[in-house]
């Protein structure tokens, strides 16, 4: 939004004129949020198929025991790198791609409040996975042979000490995400101040749609959460570089305490990472559903006890480091307690659903998917909640396979979800439904053939991140399931991306509004202007559009 | 573009200088990303080589420097005119749609279901009443089997204390202050829990609200209860008197149906605005849906 | 429907975006010296050799004095500025960057006694390393702190019309005020609880 | 006692003890032996089973949900009924969570202070498990000796119980020891014990393995806990409390095994390659009584000849990375060294 802060004293530029050095120019300098958001999404796309097939070289080395298709040390690399890229250069990303690009025009504004920062923030996360990357070229030096960091995503010390981590890989992972971490902070204090102070005239809090009450809460949560885990690596920088103890336990340093810097980063990580999956879906299914959100206090209630909790329940992920019984049942408790808020947005979803009119388009198969998958990854969460059954699970495959319920089966679905939703925005054109609903049934049948079964592996015993096994110990057939399913994904993503490309360019355009929908950004041109809106609109309930639509029964008659 | 029918005024919510002919948007600048690929270099140099860190400097140094006469004096803005009318977004159109109502009347289709209910607090306090009567029964139950009104609550606190299932008999019918607490707190938590579950769904229930309460519930959770008690408390299952059990249940479901049933509904507020809700009125919001009379009801008891 | 029955629209009182911004900052930067704070005060008492704190720490009281005195006569500065009295202005803001760049001196000779004259660094001992980190941590943001005050100082001096940026200069002010105030919760630490 | 005898015992006892036992290579979490693997496995069939009732009814309601409310030709003229929710049914489906979390909470307190602050008895075996990369250093403090990657513990039956406190240090990195049909996992973290303790109820070979990634091989640090008889237990601590045995006809094995700098790493008890104070011996696994284990390389392969063989002539293509070096020694040499490491029974 343009308001000026101060008095022009210089001429205004005038755009250039169009060429191809122009276009260049308006996608490397632009500070315009809907860019900025498209650059995000498409970059973490890029990382997402680039860790997908990591995940894929992983599943093929553990289809059967004993296997020699990777070199240990590369699969220690592939799944640290994986976990790394798809938390820090995909799952951030994304949302705050989503974010840049939805809140502005769902609150009804031009542009993010410090749009230059937006930039900065975009540029230094890209640079910062790349520094990443540039590590299996030069992880040992630029002289060396190269190497990626083998450390595991949340890199326990000491094993990321000096002594047990030679060369530069592990370096490269600190930089690497010290960057991104800057990035998502940047994004992060823009979104807050974004909805903070930029909404049009009418949007009230209680109004403002609840996709943008979930990134703001999310970005809260960066704001609280990310710091600690800057400063723990940069504890580590120092480690390495200074010679520091932070984490040298010869000299009396503790190794548990690098898992409670972490963890108290890496739960509400978590959180932030499927708070955007909430988000989508919170718009998608009223719209699909023709009936507004059920419980809507209390779903914002819910993301709010959820983003508080959540920053007392870290050291759940160290029921097994030995604390007191007390610590552990606190910890047990803490983290049950949070399931309470995170069904009852379950239920709200479902309600909603009741007694609506439910098209079963792409977007909305994408929600239901979400709903069934998102309720299995919480119920395996309470399990591993409660602190005695975790001393046999954590660390176990039915962790991995937890939580890749939560990010593929709960926060993918919904991201996908998303995309189906907004890329008529984004585009003008829908998506083609045939193949989407292909994309969806196969997604979802190769998802879960691959993730279920890691349950069963982790009841009979099998540890995570192992690059192989020995026969016999019961885990060879879940594990050849769960490969026989990465195919089936691999098959559904290029669909999607086949869509994608079809759509752009053989597709009709469908107007402006084509889901009959209900938020502001549905109220401008389908891509919007540079400007957004060409007057500011003004709002009188939570949807806008229902009261043009409907002026015989508008919504600002009922609402508080 | 307008959201009203009405001409929009859009010189009153800072559109800019020019609210016909376009808008000024942040200027596009290259600076950000010179920044961040310096600051990218900086930390880069120190896996590679210090002249990379030397050259991150100052390729940072110099976007801090474009950067900044980008911003001070002022924000560097640029002119974007409006699209062509025909290139803009329609109007919103009036569906064609028509809104179904709910059954309960034309002008109160909104509302949340179900209208009345017992007030929360007839939740709690009836909650509280059926967990005194059935601790008073298994007290008397202590009393008569066992001789001690104490070995109830230890059996019952030997849920979360693991020590007290290694316990003697007569130590079970000994005074032990931290049972007494832990038996108190989640006996009293579970019944106020109970009693608020009451107060809300049995408006839901069509009749006879108080026979589900006080007998079929009770009999349902005891079931239940039995299935699952080796798990929740064995030492509880090992030495458990299930008549007693049921009767305990059956007194809390109709004493506390009892508290429960005899108090008045009261007529939910969801359909006032905030503003009444909370008791202050505020201007610009739309009078309360009135229900039954003019005046907005008294505060119930939320 | 007649628009006439619309209701108002609410026109809301929204806050500066520049003050959220530096609030929103100020919180990220509180909790990346909360998990610096967490270490020290983890790590007391468990260091396996000397130097320990009450062998070689000294109360820093001069540069605490210079270093909380500042935010008094930035304070001063902003006022001069409000009522753009530009000398004011300029006399309290140079008061302000010279008692910080006290500080710092301070601080280089403490660590200078350190270093040089007793041989403790950062990876003498797990008091080392915290010590240096903490104190370090919020050195670093003196200097950045510095850079800026200096910057406007630079920039005032050579006539630009400073004025006009009264309300980044608010902004500046804020960071260092909490600059300050992280350095009394780093005083209390260090050499308070942690002697 | 004479030398010959005791060479004897240890030649018969060995195979003898361990051929009677049941190998259990599945570490299913549900088939467990021990109290407190049982009391994990309780909150867990309580957990599982809360869980599937939830999650058969939100799923049949939100299935019910779409099948019933879905779009019907014809409904496109009419938009459904604008309901904004029902605060009764919201505090209904929060009350009843909470309910199953209070008693998931209670559950959760019991088990876990009945597995941890569970009183140990005076007659309890100890020993200490030490983590390395990658393998296991067991050691007996109260019996006197060193073994590695196999923890060889008795029955404990009722009565007279006799359960096993480990306790568990690091080398290097963090690891976690985790046998799953007995225990749940516990960390074995550098610069901090950690206790935790067994009583399997039946004997057999348990298979686990370390659960924390700590480098290269951690999927090669595997582990077994062995249960004995108490009888067989006994003779087992017996066999390993002999010296190494010392069998003329592997003289020059020892001799190669002794000049070479196999003994930095490796110690074997009451010889000249015995562990010395300034580390030597204590890298590697102890080698007393190596050829009494079932496997080799922390469970990578097992202990038979020629594994052994080509163990000494390159570890790294059994466990690629692992800190033991290929020693380049001649065939003969290997020979040898390997002939001198069967008799060490």
């Amino acid at each position: 939004m343009a308001t000026l802060d101060y008095p022009l004293d210089r001429p205004i530029r005038r755009p250039r004129e169009w060429s191809l050095s122009t276009l260049f120019y308006e996608w490397v300098a632009t500070v315009d949020h809907k860019r900025l958001g498209i650059m995000y999404v498409m970059s973490s796309i890029v990382f997402l198929v680039v860790a997908g097939l990591m995940a894929t070289v992983m599943r093929i080395q553990l289809a059967i025991p004993n296997n020699h298709f990777v070199a240990p040390d590369t699969f220690n690399r592939m799944f640290t790198m994986h976990g790394t890229t798809m938390v820090f250069l995909v799952g951030m990303p994304i949302l705050a791609g989503f974010a840049n690009y939805l809140v502005p025009l769902m609150i009804g504004t031009r542009d993010m409040a410090f749009p230059r920062l937006n930039a900065f923030g975009f540029w230094i996360f890209l640079f910062g996975g790349l520094l990443l990357y540039f590590s299996y070229l030069g992880g040992g030096g630029l002289s060396g042979a190269g190497t990626a960091p083998d450390v595991g995503w949340f890199a326990y010390s000491p094993l990321t000490g000096r002594a047990f981590s030679r060369g530069a890989s592990t370096d490269y992972w600190i930089l690497g995400i010290l960057l991104t971490g800057v990035g998502s902070l940047a994004s992060a204090i823009n979104i807050i101040v974004t909805t903070l102070t930029m909404r049009c005239p009418g949007m009230t809090l209680a109004r403002m749609p609840l996709f943008v009450w979930m990134m703001f809460l999310d970005s809260y949560l960066i704001l609280v959460a990310l710091p600690p885990l800057s400063a723990c690596q940069i504890m580590l920088l120092a480690d390495r570089f200074l010679g520091a103890r932070f984490f040298d336990t010869q000299m009396g340093g503790s190794a548990v305490l690098w898992q409670h810097f972490f963890w108290f980063f890496g739960h509400p990580e978590v959180y932030i990472l499927i708070f955007p999956g909430f988000a989508c879906v919170s718009e998608i299914i009223p719209v699909f559903s023709r009936k507004p959100i059920f419980g809507r206090p209390a779903m914002v209630g819910a993301v709010v006890a959820i983003g508080f909790i959540s920053l007392g329940v870290w050291a759940h992920h160290m029921f097994t480091v030995g604390m007191t019984s007390l610590s552990n049942t606190f910890f047990a408790a803490s983290t049950l307690i949070i399931a309470i808020p995170t069904g009852i947005k379950l239920f709200n979803w479902i309600g909603t659903m009741w007694g609506g009119r439910i098209r079963l388009a792409t977007p909305m198969l994408f929600c239901l998917g979400f709903l069934f998958q998102f309720l299995a990854a919480g119920l395996t969460g309470v399990m591993l909640g409660v602190a005695s059954f975790d001393w046999q699970l954590s660390d176990s495959y039915f962790v991995v396979g937890h939580f890749h319920f939560v990010l593929v089966g709960a926060l993918l679905f919904a991201l996908f979800g998303g995309m189906y939703y907004w890329f008529p925005k984004v585009s003008g054109k829908c998506l083609n439904e045939t193949l989407g609903k292909w994309h969806f049934w196969l997604f979802a049948i190769g998802f879960n053939v691959t993730f279920i079964p890691m349950h069963f592996a982790g009841f009979l015993g099998m540890p995570r991140r192992i690059y192989t096994y020995e026969a016999g110990r019961g885990w060879e057939i879940w594990n050849l399931i769960s490969t026989i399913g990465v195919p089936i994904q691999i098959i559904a993503t290029a669909l999607f991306v086949a869509n994608i490309l079809w759509t752009y360019f053989k597709e009709k355009e469908v107007g402006d509004d084509p889901w009959d929908a209900w938020t502001l950004e549905w109220a401008t041109t389908s891509p919007p202007p540079v400007y957004n809106f060409e007057a500011i609109p003004e709002v009188r309930s939570s949807r806008p559009l229902w009261d043009l639509k409907h002026p015989e029964d508008p919504d600002w008659k009922y609402e508080r | 573009m307008s959201l009203d029918a009405e001409p929009s005024k859009p010189e009153q919510h800072g559109a800019g200088a020019h609210p016909d002919e376009g808008v000024e948007m942040p200027a596009s600048s290259f600076w950000p990303m010179v920044m961040a690929f310096g600051v990218t270099l900086m930390l880069g140099g120190l896996v590679t080589h210090y002249a990379v860190s030397i050259a991150g400097f100052l390729i940072a140094f110099r976007a801090a420097y474009g950067w900044w006469r980008q911003v001070i004096p002022h924000e560097e803005h640029e002119f974007v005119p409006h699209r062509h009318p025909y290139e803009r977004a329609d109007p919103v159109r009036v569906s064609i749609r028509s809104v179904a109502n709910l059954k309960a009347g034309e002008s109160r289709h909104r509302v949340r279901i179900p209208e009345e209910i017992h007030p929360y607090s007839a939740g709690v306090k009836g909650g509280l009443a059926g967990g005194l009567a059935m601790a008073i029964l298994a007290c008397l139950y202590g009393q008569i089997a066992h001789g001690s009104i104490w070995y109830p609550i230890n059996l019952l606190a030997a849920g979360v204390m693991p020590e007290l299932s290694r316990a003697s008999d007569v130590a079970l019918n000994q005074f032990n202050a931290k049972a007494l607490m832990a038996a108190t707190v989640g006996h009293g938590c579970i019944s106020i829990l109970v009693g608020m579950l009451y107060a809300v769904t049995l408006p839901m229930f069509p009749k006879r609200a108080p026979l589900w309460a006080g007998i079929l519930a009770p009999v349902f959770w005891s079931g239940l209860v039995a299935a699952s008690l080796e798990l929740i408390n064995p030492l509880l299952n090992q030495r458990i008197n299930w008549p007693w059990f049921v009767v305990c249940q059956l007194g809390f479901g109709l004493v506390g149906g009892f508290v429960i049933a005899r108090t008045h509904h009261i007529e939910t507020m969801q359909n006032w605005p905030f503003a009444y809700r909370a008791g202050v009125e505020s201007m610009g919001l739309p009078p309360p849906i009135k229900p039954n009379d003019g005046q907005p009801p008294p505060h119930g008891d939320r | 429907m007649a628009t006439a029955t619309l209701p108002p629209v609410q026109q809301l009182k929204q806050p500066d975006k520049g003050t959220v911004g530096i609030i929103c900052l100020i919180m990220a930067e509180s909790a990346l010296f909360a998990i610096f704070v967490v270490a020290y005060l983890f790590y007391i008492g468990k260091s396996l050799n000397g130097p320990y704190p009450k062998d070689i720490l000294e109360y820093p009281i001069w540069a605490s004095i210079c270093l909380l005195s500042s935010s008094a006569t930035i304070v001063m500065a902003e006022r001069a500025l409000t009522r753009h009295r530009m000398g004011g202005f300029k006399i309290w803001w140079a008061i302000t960057i010279l008692l910080g760049a006290e500080f710092l001196r301070q601080t280089g000779i403490e660590w200078y006694r350190f270093i040089h004259n007793l041989h403790f660094t950062v990876g003498t001992n797990l008091f080392g390393t915290t010590f240096y980190m903490l104190v370090g941590l919020h050195a670093s943001h003196v200097i950045v702190g510095l850079i800026f005050l200096l910057l406007v100082f630079g920039v005032t001096v050579s006539g630009f019309p400073i004025a006009t940026q009264e309300r980044r200069v608010k902004f500046l002010s804020w960071y260092w005020h909490f600059v300050d105030a992280v350095w009394i919760v780093v005083f209390t630490v260090v050499y308070v609880i942690g002697r | 006692m004479t030398k010959r005898f005791r060479r004897l015992l240890a030649l018969t006892l060995s195979p003898a003890i361990l051929a009677g036992l049941e190998e259990r290579r599945v570490g299913n979490i549900f088939q467990t032996v021990a109290t407190p693997g049982d009391a994990v496995r309780q909150s867990a069939i309580l957990v599982l089973s809360i869980a599937a009732g939830i999650f058969l009814v939100v799923a049949t309601v939100a299935a019910y949900a779409i099948f019933r409310f879905r779009r019907r030709p014809g409904d496109d003229l009419t938009e459904p009924p604008q309901v904004y929710g029902s605060t009764q049914i919201e505090i209904a489906w929060t009350v009843i969570p909470l309910l199953i979390v209070f008693v998931l909470i209670g559950v959760t307190a019991r088990v876990v202070a009945g597995v941890q602050d569970h009183p140990i008895p005076k007659d309890a075996i100890h020993a200490t498990v030490v983590g390395h990369q990658w393998w296991w250093e067991i050691r007996y403090p109260d019996y006197g000796f060193t073994t590695a990657n196999e923890l060889h513990v008795p029955v404990s039956e009722k009565p007279g119980e006799t359960p096993t406190v480990l306790r568990l240090q690091s080398m290097d990195v963090i690891h976690s020891f985790w046998v799953p049909q007995l225990a749940g996992k516990t960390d074995v973290i550098p610069n901090r014990e950690n206790v935790m303790w067994i009583d399997p109820r039946e004997t057999g070979i348990y298979f686990g393995n370390c659960a924390e990634y700590c480098g290269t091989q951690h999927a090669g640090m595997l582990l077994k806990v062995i249960v004995h008889q108490k009888a067989e237990f006994e003779a087992w601590v017996a066999s390993q409390q002999q010296v190494a045995a010392e069998d003329a006809s592997a003289a020059a094995g020892r001799a190669t095994f002794e000049s070479l700098a196999c003994v930095n790493c490796h110690a074997i008890r009451d010889t000249p390659a015995q562990a010395g104070h300034t580390g030597r011996g204590k890298f590697g696994p102890d080698l007393t009584h190596v050829a009494s284990r079932l496997t080799l390389a922390s469970g990578v392969i097992t202990n038979t000849p020629e594994h052994l063989r080509e163990w000494i002539r390159d570890p790294q293509v059994a466990k690629p990375g692992n800190f033991m070096p290929a020693m380049q020694l001649t065939e003969q040499q290997i020979k040898d060294v390997a002939a001198y490491l069967e008799t060490l029974k």
